[in-house]
Formats: structure tokens, C-alpha cells, sequence
């Protein structure tokens, strides 16, 4: 049975960078309606605003799970211009499964996360 | 019992493979029926042979058309006992039939203050027409619990239905639990208390022998996709009385008796509601679906799915970390939703799939009923005609290999 | 030109016989039109090897069946220049699409004193929803008369639309006299005022390429069974801003976002204005339609029907005692109405059709039309891709024969 | 060509009790508004109170208006309840040709209209 990646069952068991930041720069959250995915992002910057902390919490699929581990794990030194224009193709590409359309929205959910939370840093920041 | 291989022998798809060298188990039904041979034969018949627009037409193709269309809406009338063919009014589907309701009948009798009373069980298809209609009118909106088991809490009937009460909704039987709710005495209530009484049939005529006269219901809808007939087309059925006072949904052609620059005014039931050229080879198909299901049988279908559910609760109940929602086998239609421990079940329905196997999983359209429960998602497995042992046996097997995939 | 023969081919129902030994002549594509053996075998496909319910499942069949039913989205989408195929808004038919508008945009943006501008050629589908509608809000409704020609009295436009004008909507293409207004113009005229522009594409799209951004116009609707398409399918294209403007017309699964108990948040487009499980086999014939017009190319087809036309009505201006309607054949599509002095409509229909001819009799749900012209009722024959000469002849001498037989 | 009977021919050209009466004992008119016939029937009764003398008016396709004729001519000598009981497939049985269900509203409509026209004058009468 390969339908999930070794790897996608690994971050299912044992999730990267999983749990809640003690302070935060900023973290959002949202959820995919349609099935009941939710994620939460918590990102701290360092001085030259790049990541050097980032925490997330949720429930949901072991696509969209795994999609949050793979995607915390990856940003991690990056500014958040990196972050705002990070291609949703290598978030798919970093989880390596053949994804549905439908299934795409699960795996791409933590990255809208991340997204919207860095648009409304951002914003604030102005 | 039914002759199950033979039935199978007459839904082409069944044949076909989910993947190379990986038959299909279709167990979604629920969701959307498989077509058996006859229905489509009927529908190419009707195109390849008789194909024109009904009602307005004189020659030989639009007589045939318009025939073999109305010839269907009186086989409808007669699978639910309906009083007249004129009480069948086609729609697009079930989700339609509750709209109608609440445009035509609804903005009609429905004021500020006044409740709609529905159940926690509903599909959308039975929520968002009413939570509209309310929003709009200032009306109320309240709904009666269900209990731990999947069955309505039938203590709170009294204290929920009240003379303000001017509509109830409720499914006859639900898309996730299975639940069979008793009709005929939730009507009777609902009736007591001066409420119009609509049921939510999307479940219930495709499995087991409906009679509308028997229900005494003032309104009933569902979806000929369901039952063996194409998309694209479903029924409303209501009172005579009701449906004759009510103002028509949609306007424009068919539906008029006389159209002048300054108005208008209106045809006979059923046609006031069926505005334009309608699904024609879709209500042809449908009847050609109910011929099919009055052939085998409803009763002979229903006890065929109640075998099939006991066998597939039986079944599942001994897959470890599952659980499953709903009451027991006899108080349900085909349909088993449960969770696995452990396992989201969009997860489940995506590796069980690749086994061939069918099943839903997500909130099912009921998504106040999975609040309830508070979990966000389900999987769900449904039965029809055509399901054997052996699909149980093999989802059951898929279930497993599932759980150790996740190594649990 | 088109290889005729080669095209008739494609229609099963062309070989068919009317009556034994009387092959079929189907003079009457406006009222709906014939489907070539693609269209049926694809919706046949659909069933028999991906039918499934689309948006919610994870399995094959429905991953399969919800990418089928989106790519004939983006087909359609492109047949008609639409910027985005979340523009394209499956209905059951052009009725459904005016009343889509009249109910979602209109009772939010349409006052009590505000105008509604028709013409006095309009189908039924273009008339009622908005006489219902003004009824409902006290709203006022205006109408273009029609020149002897048959043509719109453009003279009349700058005094009928003003800035109480909230929505003006008109056919591309009259189902009467066959017209084609201009469209782009009368769009232009209604923006000047403020007016939101409406477009009544039913007789047009099955017949012409249509762009509805070089139309500029603000909603436009047709239908699938008159474009080679099955029943049970239409399309509402609107520009996005209104569409996102807009709330939706029928509630239920899929146009959803989240459902509580309290109330109910909505989908994005198009899938918010699509409730309930949808016509998914008819969407697919639809997009194999429209893959088949564009194959033969719109601008071909168009050049048919006007030879065609040319040819008809120089035919039938020889029948004695025939009053033709309608502007010259190098302004209008592929339709020939007329009356025939001493003959009731009804009565030549039934007559040619024993000659197998089809022709559509009556008021063709343009009954204020006829109130102008003060007849009760015409004959109109109708042509498409596949008609020809020949056909036209055996009209021709179908109905000298009738006025014999009426001793005319 | 005998799609419609000579008979059906012979009463377009030359139908039967056509034209107003000068005075009625009743009368009364409807149409079908699909199809755009319209047929108005007078009605003189004698002592006895059956039908001495009938007149139609109308148009229509040559269906309604052979019904018209063939319909008026044989309600002469009927009582007013002959009338109202007067079985539709008779009429169908008198126009002699096959009907479709579309066509069937033409040939009864003059009967729908003498039928009316009789309940309201034994209504007024009440
Ligand atoms: C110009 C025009 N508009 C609208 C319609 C309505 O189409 P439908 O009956 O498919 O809704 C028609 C066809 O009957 C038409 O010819
Ligand atoms: C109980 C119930 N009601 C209503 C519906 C709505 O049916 P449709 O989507 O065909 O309108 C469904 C099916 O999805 C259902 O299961």
C-alpha cells in the first residue's frame, strides 16, 4: 500500500514543529469548511525579520497535516516576502502525493494559513 | 430476497473497474445511485427516436415526447399513491422541491414571529431554504435534538410544536444515522398543533415503499438521482388544496395560461410550477427508474438492505477504534457512518478507494448533525440492491489494512 | 460551406421515420433542437463508467464525474468568451437563468417606482419573472414596441430608457420573426442610463458565435436543448461583480460554506448559486455540445442557416395566400413564421405532418407578439446546421397541398 | 390526403348554425388560450325548455369549428340537463378523426362553452 508516502504516515505519528508558541509575532487560523480542517500558524521573527520560530496547532487530515509540517519546517529562515510569494506547487511538490482537487484544498489549507497571517502582520505593521 | 447477481447484472457500471485489475465497490449510494440499464436505454430511446419539445407541438415527435413525459409523471404518482398525476410536480432535485416550498408556499403564509420547526438530523437540503425564508420574514427557526442513539428526542415534541409552529420539516429518514423516523406520527403532531407537515423523502423513497396518503403529509420531495433515475430531476409532491393556492415559483413559458404586456395569469397543477422546457428525457427516465424498483419491488428491496445492514454493523462494530453512529440495524435504512480512531476519514476514503471501494466521507451535508456530535467529518458506506456480503466483507478487510497503514 | 449530408450523419434521429415510409423533415430546432450521437454517447459514458455525485467524494467515480462536469464548465465558458468559468452558472434552462436574476439581483436592487425595459417581442421566460417581479416591489415595466418589419423600433429607445430604467433586458435573437437585434448597441443605450443589461441568448448561442465580453452585457442566459445540448441544462452567465454582489436563489448542499443551526455562510462562485446535487450527465452533454458546434465551427453553421433562410423565404413568399413575418433573411437567424389566409395554424401543422414535416404551430410563448400583430396564432418552421433545400421543397409542397385539401 | 375527414372540410367551409342569434335565452363564450380559439355560443330554449335554436360565433383551427358545427347540431331538441351530462367522446365520436391530447382541447372546447353556458343560466334561473 503506497496510496500515502512513508514519510506522510511519519508526520502523522510524530507532526514537526506541532504545539502552541508561548508568545507569538503573529499566528492566524482557519479551517476548510467543506471537511472540518482546521490549522493554526504562530510564527516568531527574528532582527531581520526572518522566521526563526513557527508553531502550529489543528485537526485534520493526514494530507493537510503533513502539508503543516512539511510547510513550518520549510519557511523557517525565510522573511516574510518569501513567505508571500511561496508557489503552492512546492508545497505540493514537498508532499509528493498524487492529490484530487479536492484533496489539493486539504494539503494547501496551511498555507493559505500562513499567508493570511503574514498579510495581516504585514498590514498592521503599516 | 432478491437475486442479487442478477440485479447487478443489469447496472452496467458495476462491471467496470475502479482502477486496472480493481473492481468497483460502490458503497454511495446515498450519495448518488448507480443506473441501471433500462433507465439509460430509455433515456437514448427517448433522444435517439422521440426527441422534441412537449406541450406546445402538434407534430408526431413532440405528441410522443409529450406523452411518454406525462406517461412518467403518472407512473411517479402511482409509486408514492398519490391521489393525481397532477399532484407530481418535476424539479431539479429534492434541494429544489424544499426551495419551491419556501418561495411559493412559504413567503406566502410565513410572518414575523411565526416558527419553522425542523430537526438536528437535517441535510442542508431541508435547512438553508428555511434559515433563508426565516431571515427574510423574521420568522424562527427551532429544532428538535436527536439522542445519543441517531433517533429524534421525541420528548421535546410537545414542548417544540406550538400554535406558532406554521411549518415542520423533517427527513423521513436520515442520510447519516439511517435513522427511520416514524412519519405518520410526526405528522399527526405537527397537524395537531395547525403546522403544514413537508418530509424530506431523498432517503426514504429510493429503499422502502412510500405512500404519501398514508403519511398524510402536506408536502414530500426527492431526488431522482438516487433512485435508479438520471440527474437532473426530482419530485415535489404537495396537497392539491396547498398547491393550488400557492403562487407560482419560477415564470415563463408553460407555466402561463395568458401572458399580456400588463400580466399574466396561470396554468393548471402541475404545470404553474414548471416554468420553460423541462428535463424531458430526465422525468422519462425516472418513470422508466420507478417501473425498475416497482419490478423488484420495494418491499423485497427493503429487506434486502435490511440484511445487508445488519450484516454491515455486525461487521464493522468488530474493526478496532471504529465507532459508529446511529441506532440499530432494525430501526435503520442502508447506511453505516462511523469513525476510526485515530484515522481522519478523508483519509480512510482515500486509501479505500484505491482497494475499488465507494464510500463517502466529509460531513455529508448535514453539518449541524456533525456539530452535534462534534466531530467535523464521518465516513459513511451505503447500501442499495446490487450490495452483497462480499462488498461488506472486502471494506471491512480495505478498513483494516487502513488501520495498519496508519500502524495502529 | 458544410458538408450537409456528412452532418446529418451525426443526428441519429435524421433517419428515423415519422411514419412508416414518411422520413422524418425536423423543421423545428427553435423550439429544441436534435443531438448528434456525441452528445448521447458521452452522457451514456458518463452513467456507465463515472457516475457519481460531484464537489464531495474522494473516490474515483467522483473525482472522475466532478473534473467531467467542471471541464464542460470551462468548454462553455469558452464558447461564449466568458473571462472565467466560475461566470458560467449551470440552470435548468433559460427560464431558470431570468428567474435566477429576477429573484437573487432583482428583489435586492428593484424599488418600488423603479423601470423594467422589455420589448414587445420577448419570449415568455423574458417577461413573466420581470412581471412578477414588478408586482412584487411595485416596480414598473416598459416595453420596446416592434416595427411592421419586425425589427425593434430603436426610435423609441432613448425615450423609454431613463434613469429610472434599473434593468433592461432584451432577445439577441427573436423566436418569432427571427431578428437579430443589435445587440451590442442596445447594451450601450441601457449602461448609459445606469441600467444593468440582460441578454436573451436562447435563439443566439445555438446559432452564432456569441461573446459576451464583446457584448459588454451584464447577465445572459440559454439553453442547452436548443444547441445540440440535452434538456435539464442552461447556462446564467453574469460579470462578477454583480454575481459576487448578489445573494443566492436557492439554498441546499454545495452552495454552502458553513451550516449551523443559527445560520449559514456561502459558497464561492459559481457553486453559490448552485444548490443541491446538480445535473451533472446533462452537464457533460452540454460541454460535448458545445465541443461539437465549435468543431464545426459557429461562423459555418451561421452561413448555413442564412443560405437556407435566403432559400426559404423566397420559397414560401410563392405559396398564395401566405403572409410571411419578419425582416429580410440577410437580418435574421434561421427561422420562417408565417399564416396562411383561410388556415388555421394548427390545422397546416397537422396537415404537413402527416408528410412527416415538423413545424411548430401557436404563439410559441410570445403571446404579446401576437396580440400586436393580432393573430392568435402562427406556423413557423425553423431551421439549423443540418437542414436542407430539399427539406425546404417538401415544405413548400407540403403546404400547396395543404391549402388543396382546404380547397383553397 | 385524409388527414381530416371530407366532413371536417365541408364544415370549415360551410359551417352549421353559424352566425349570432338576435335574441337569447343564454349565451356564453370562452376561448383556449394556448392555441388561440375562441367560440361563443346562443342558446333559444322552447316551452318545454330544450333547445329550438342554436348559434355559434368563433375562431379556430378546423377542429374547434367542426366541433362548434357538428356539436350545435345536435343538441337541437335537448333539454338543458341532456346538455350537461352530454359525454365528451361523444363529440370525439361525431369530429370522427384521431386526436392527440393537444388537439382533443380544441374539439372540446365548444362543449366546454355550452357547458358553461348552461350552468350559469340554471344557476341564474335558481
Ligand atoms: C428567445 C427565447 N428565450 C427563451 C426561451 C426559453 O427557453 P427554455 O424553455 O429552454 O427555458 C426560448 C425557447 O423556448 C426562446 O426561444
Ligand atoms: C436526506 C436528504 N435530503 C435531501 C438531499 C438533497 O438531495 P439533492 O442533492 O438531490 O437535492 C439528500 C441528498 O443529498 C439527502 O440525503
Amino acid at each position: 500500500m503506497d496510496i500515502y508516502r512513508e514519510q506522510i504516515i511519519d508526520l502523522h505519528e510524530h507532526p514537526l514543529n506541532f504545539g502552541e508558541l508561548e508568545t507569538a509575532d503573529f499566528c492566524h487560523e482557519d479551517d476548510n469548511p467543506l471537511c472540518g480542517d482546521i490549522i493554526r500558524i504562530a510564527i516568531n521573527l527574528d532582527d531581520s525579520g526572518r522566521v526563526y520560530q513557527v508553531g502550529w496547532t489543528g485537526s485534520g487530515c493526514a494530507i493537510s497535516q503533513a502539508a503543516a509540517s512539511l510547510l513550518t519546517e520549510t519557511i523557517k529562515g525565510m522573511s516574510l516576502t518569501d513567505i508571500q510569494t511561496f508557489p503552492p506547487e512546492r508545497l505540493l511538490d514537498l508532499i509528493g502525493v498524487p492529490l484530487s482537487q479536492a484533496r489539493r484544498k486539504c494539503a494547501l489549507l496551511p498555507l493559505k494559513v500562513l499567508q493570511a497571517g503574514v498579510s495581516g502582520a504585514v498590514s498592521t505593521d503599516e | 430476497m432478491l437475486d442479487v447477481e442478477k440485479i447487478r447484472a443489469d447496472f452496467p457500471i458495476l462491471s467496470v473497474e475502479a482502477y486496472p485489475g480493481v473492481p468497483l465497490v460502490y458503497l454511495d449510494s446515498a450519495a448518488s445511485s448507480q443506473k441501471p440499464e433500462v433507465v439509460l436505454a430509455a433515456m437514448d430511446a427517448y433522444y435517439r427516436q422521440i426527441n422534441a419539445n412537449v406541450h406546445r407541438g402538434i407534430h408526431r415527435l413532440s405528441e410522443d415526447a409529450t406523452n411518454a413525459y406525462e406517461a412518467a409523471r403518472l407512473k411517479i404518482a402511482r409509486f408514492i399513491n398519490a391521489p393525481d398525476e397532477s399532484q407530481i410536480i418535476y424539479v431539479r432535485n429534492a434541494t429544489e422541491g424544499f426551495n419551491l416550498v419556501a418561495y411559493s408556499w412559504g413567503r406566502q403564509n410565513i410572518q414575523a414571529g411565526d416558527e419553522i420547526l425542523l430537526t438536528e438530523m437535517e441535510h442542508h437540503a431541508n435547512l438553508v431554504p428555511w434559515q433563508m425564508l426565516a431571515e427574510e420574514k423574521g420568522a424562527v427557526v427551532r429544532y428538535i435534538p436527536f439522542l445519543a442513539d441517531g433517533t429524534l428526542d421525541l420528548s421535546r415534541l410537545d414542548g417544540l410544536l406550538t400554535e406558532r409552529t406554521k411549518l415542520f420539516s423533517f427527513t423521513a429518514v436520515s442520510n447519516v444515522f439511517g435513522t427511520i423516523n416514524p412519519v405518520r406520527q410526526l405528522v399527526d403532531a405537527g397537524h395537531a398543533v395547525g403546522a403544514v407537515v413537508m418530509v424530506d423523502a431523498a432517503q426514504a423513497v429510493p429503499h422502502t415503499a412510500v405512500d404519501v396518503q398514508a403519511w398524510d403529509c402536506d408536502f414530500m420531495t426527492f431526488s431522482g438521482h438516487k433512485m435508479c433515475g438520471p440527474t437532473g430531476i426530482g419530485i415535489l409532491y404537495g396537497k392539491r388544496r396547498l398547491l393550488e393556492s400557492m403562487p407560482p415559483f419560477m415564470g415563463g413559458g408553460d407555466m402561463i395560461r395568458r401572458v399580456t404586456l400588463e400580466g399574466s395569469t396561470w396554468n393548471d397543477l402541475p404545470w404553474k410550477f414548471e416554468a420553460g422546457t423541462p428535463s424531458i428525457a430526465e422525468g422519462i427516465g425516472l418513470g422508466t427508474a420507478v417501473d425498475y424498483l416497482a419490478g423488484i419491488g420495494m418491499d423485497n428491496i427493503h429487506a434486502h438492505e435490511q440484511f445487508i445492514t445488519h450484516y454491515a454493523l455486525e461487521a464493522l462494530s468488530e474493526i478496532k477504534g471504529i465507532t459508529l453512529y446511529g441506532p440499530p440495524a432494525s430501526q435503520r435504512a442502508g447506511v453505516a457512518t462511523f469513525t476510526i480512531q485515530g484515522i481522519h476519514p478523508h483519509d480512510i476514503s482515500e486509501v479505500v478507494d484505491k482497494d475499488g471501494i465507494a464510500i463517502r466521507a466529509g460531513h455529508h451535508c448535514a453539518m449541524p448533525l456533525h456539530l452535534r456530535l462534534n466531530v467535523s467529518a464521518t465516513a459513511r458506506a451505503s447500501f442499495y440492491l446490487h450490495t452483497t456480503t462480499q462488498e461488506i466483507d472486502k471494506l471491512v478487510a480495505s478498513l483494516n489494512r487502513t488501520r495498519k497503514l496508519f500502524r495502529l
